[in-house]
């Protein structure tokens, strides 16, 4: 039990974790944006990790019913997916026009090309 | 506990399509990847209490995000030319980095324990006020709506900001929108001649409406609320637009009107909290709107979950039509 | 009994997965995912039962009507394509 | 009346997780796309009937037999749909499915 109260961390390191190497060493950027959103969903499961409470329920009242897991962090995340999607497509807006000005979303390649 | 090893198991699913995604070099097969990344996500989010962390994830996760990377990836291209950029320094970071944040985790509170410092501050003060202060049965609606609306009005407003800056992004150069023209005998727009799913789609998109309005206004008493609810109708409307092709879901809601949704959420959010103001309260304190602080709250929070309701809508749509008119152009 | 049920489909779960890691075409991996939006409705409204709060099968209701809109773009994004590669091929002869 | 209400909704959960699992199988060991279709969604759809159906049962005359009532009407709507547009995709993209016996895969028993 102690141990597996500290898997849900782990699986948050090792998420983080591979976000964040296809960030850093992809050159592609919709793998990079890829890369950032599990980045972020890693962060998600994080809050809403740290917002259970043991034998609670969700809090949403009922009666006969009287431990409630966090609502806090369910809120920030909740905001937080939509804004999410909303910044992802900014991103990829911004992917599409760096491909119709360069012709390519491989880094190496713009750079390439920058320094012509 | 044993839904504790349901989770484990989902959350060794969840690291396994995670390493697929980043491994495969076909940009198509990373976009399907994710979407059962994200039915992973809201399994695990329901395991752990968050009904409407859950919600959310469902309504954008199905459908929403599958179009707007499938829309980039029209523009893009869907081949990855493949390889890594150092790939040895990146995998020793990763590593190292992976380990010192596994370190960290053993000494942080346990899965569920009461005493965690995250349960001994504001979170249980929001659990005992609810009921008083604003006396709705989802404490995660007060909280985002009535106790955190400053927050809120934030996030609405980083939404706007995003939708706004799509439309600058791809509605410059090349002439901007301009309509599409195609020959009288081309197939036509959308998926007309695909009857199965035409037809069971457009028997579909009522109920959808219907269910984001009753996700839309049921929200104070189950998980929902108007960041699920937008979502979910955009998801109806994009529908439409995929059988019948855009410029027929254009006919029906143009641009125009969605821009007038995407500031018009926003500004009904603000215009609680300035009306709030005019009548004697602070920004965004409901309890002013009626003669009864706790009717006031419920109006105020019905008001404004329809305002991030109908800019969540509206952006969502802004932005797929903005992908979609820059492919015809 | 709700467990059995439980576990039975998140075996499937991993099952699809095995499917859409192994491909080999990218429809196999959209058949799978199909597959474990199916799962994932049916895992969700037996969780709702397993944890006594059946007012939250809003959750399976939401995958149940719109989880095959992701199918229905696929299909619009491959016929775009179909169209766009027939077209160049006329114009080029 | 509760006890046998009981046992037929054990009976068809029961029903319902094996058939899920079949589909699941189905779906991994079928040798080319459209049999693995086949094996998915027929599977698919007789696993929710049974287990959505076994639910109601258990829930008895509650909002939530209603609610579970509309998930599976959808389910049995939507799962169709979905594969026939899914099959409707592959066979544009060119992928034929193959005609005659199956040929059998050399590591197959």
């Amino acid at each position: 039990m102690e141990i597996l109260g500290l898997v849900y961390y782990w699986v948050f390191a090792i998420l983080l974790m591979i976000g964040f190497y296809a960030v850093i060493a992809k050159p592609n950027l919709i793998k990079k944006l890829i890369g950032l959103s599990i980045f972020q969903a890693a962060v998600f499961l994080l809050y809403i990790t740290m917002g259970k409470v043991e034998g609670g329920t969700a809090p949403i009242f009922q009666d006969g019913v009287s431990l409630y897991s966090n609502p806090l962090p369910q809120v920030l995340i909740l905001t937080a997916i939509v804004v999410g999607i909303s910044t992802m497509a900014l991103g990829l807006g911004i992917v599409v026009r760096i491909k119709e000005e360069y012709g390519s979303i491989e880094e190496d390649e713009i750079q390439e090309l920058d320094r012509k | 506990m044993i839904i504790i090893l349901f989770g484990v198991f989902l959350l060794a699913l969840l690291v396994i399509t995670a390493l697929a995604i980043v491994r495969t070099d076909n940009l198509f097969a990373a976009v399907i990847l994710t979407g059962i990344f994200s039915l992973l996500m809201a399994a695990n989010f329901f395991l752990l209490d968050a009904a409407d962390v859950a919600l959310t994830e469902a309504a954008i996760g199905a459908g929403i995000s599958t179009v707007l990377f499938l829309g980039a990836l029209a523009l893009t291209g869907e081949r990855e030319r493949g390889g890594s950029t150092n790939r040895l320094l990146a995998l020793g970071v990763v590593t190292v980095t992976t380990l010192i944040v596994i370190y960290a985790t053993f000494d942080k509170p346990r899965l569920g324990d009461p005493d965690a410092p995250v349960h001994q501050h504001v979170g249980p003060w929001y659990l005992e006020k609810t009921p008083a202060l604003i006396d709705i049965p989802n404490a995660v609606t007060a909280v985002l709506a009535s106790f955190r609306g400053y927050d809120t009005l934030g996030e609405v407003f980083v939404v706007f900001t995003a939708g706004i800056g799509v439309l600058f992004l791809l509605s410059a150069g090349r002439g901007g929108r301009t309509e599409e023209i195609r020959p009288a005998d081309a197939p036509g727009p959308g998926l007309r001649h695909y009857l199965v799913p035409r037809v069971v789609g457009r028997m579909l998109i009522p109920f959808i409406f219907l269910f984001g309005l009753y996700v839309q206004f049921h929200g104070d008493y189950g998980p929902g609320g108007g960041f699920q609810a937008g979502a979910i109708v955009a998801a109806a409307v994009i529908l439409y637009a995929l059988l019948e092709g855009e410029a027929q879901a254009l006919r029906a809601l143009p641009m125009s009107v969605l821009k007038w949704l995407v500031a018009g959420g926003a500004l009904l959010y603000g215009a609680i909290g300035v009306a709030s103001m005019f009548l004697g309260g602070n920004f965004l304190d409901y309890s002013v709107l009626a003669s009864d602080p706790i009717t006031g709250q419920h109006i105020g929070i019905i008001v404004i979950e329809l305002g991030v309701g109908i800019t969540v809508t509206g952006v969502l749509l802004c932005v797929f039509h903005a992908f979609a008119a820059r492919g015809k152009v | 009994m709700y467990y059995a049920v439980t576990i039975a489909t998140l075996v499937t779960m991993a099952l699809a997965l095995v499917r859409a890691l192994l491909g080999p075409s990218i429809y196999d991996r959209l058949l799978a995912a199909n597959m474990f939006g199916t799962k994932t409705v049916l895992l969700l409204s037996v969780v709702a039962f397993l944890y006594g709060r059946p007012d939250f099968l809003d959750l399976a209701l939401v995958y149940a009507l719109i989880n095959f809109i992701g199918v229905i773009a696929v299909l619009e994004f491959i016929r775009e394509r179909a169209d766009t590669d027939s077209a160049q091929k006329n114009s080029g002869e | 009346m509760a006890m046998t209400i009981d046992i037929l909704s054990w009976i068809m959960l029961t029903a319902g997780g094996a058939f899920v699992f079949i589909g699941g199988l189905g779906a991994l060991r079928m040798p080319n796309l459209y049999t693995r279709m086949h094996a998915a969604s027929l599977t698919d759809t007789m696993g929710a009937v049974l287990v959505i159906g076994g639910i109601m049962m258990q829930a008895g005359l509650t909002l939530a037999t209603i609610k579970l009532a509309a998930i599976l009407l959808f389910l049995l709507l939507t799962s169709p749909t979905a594969s026939n547009a899914l099959a409707s995709a592959a066979i544009l993209s060119g992928l034929q499915p193959e005609e005659g016996p199956i040929k059998p895969r050399k590591n197959a028993e």
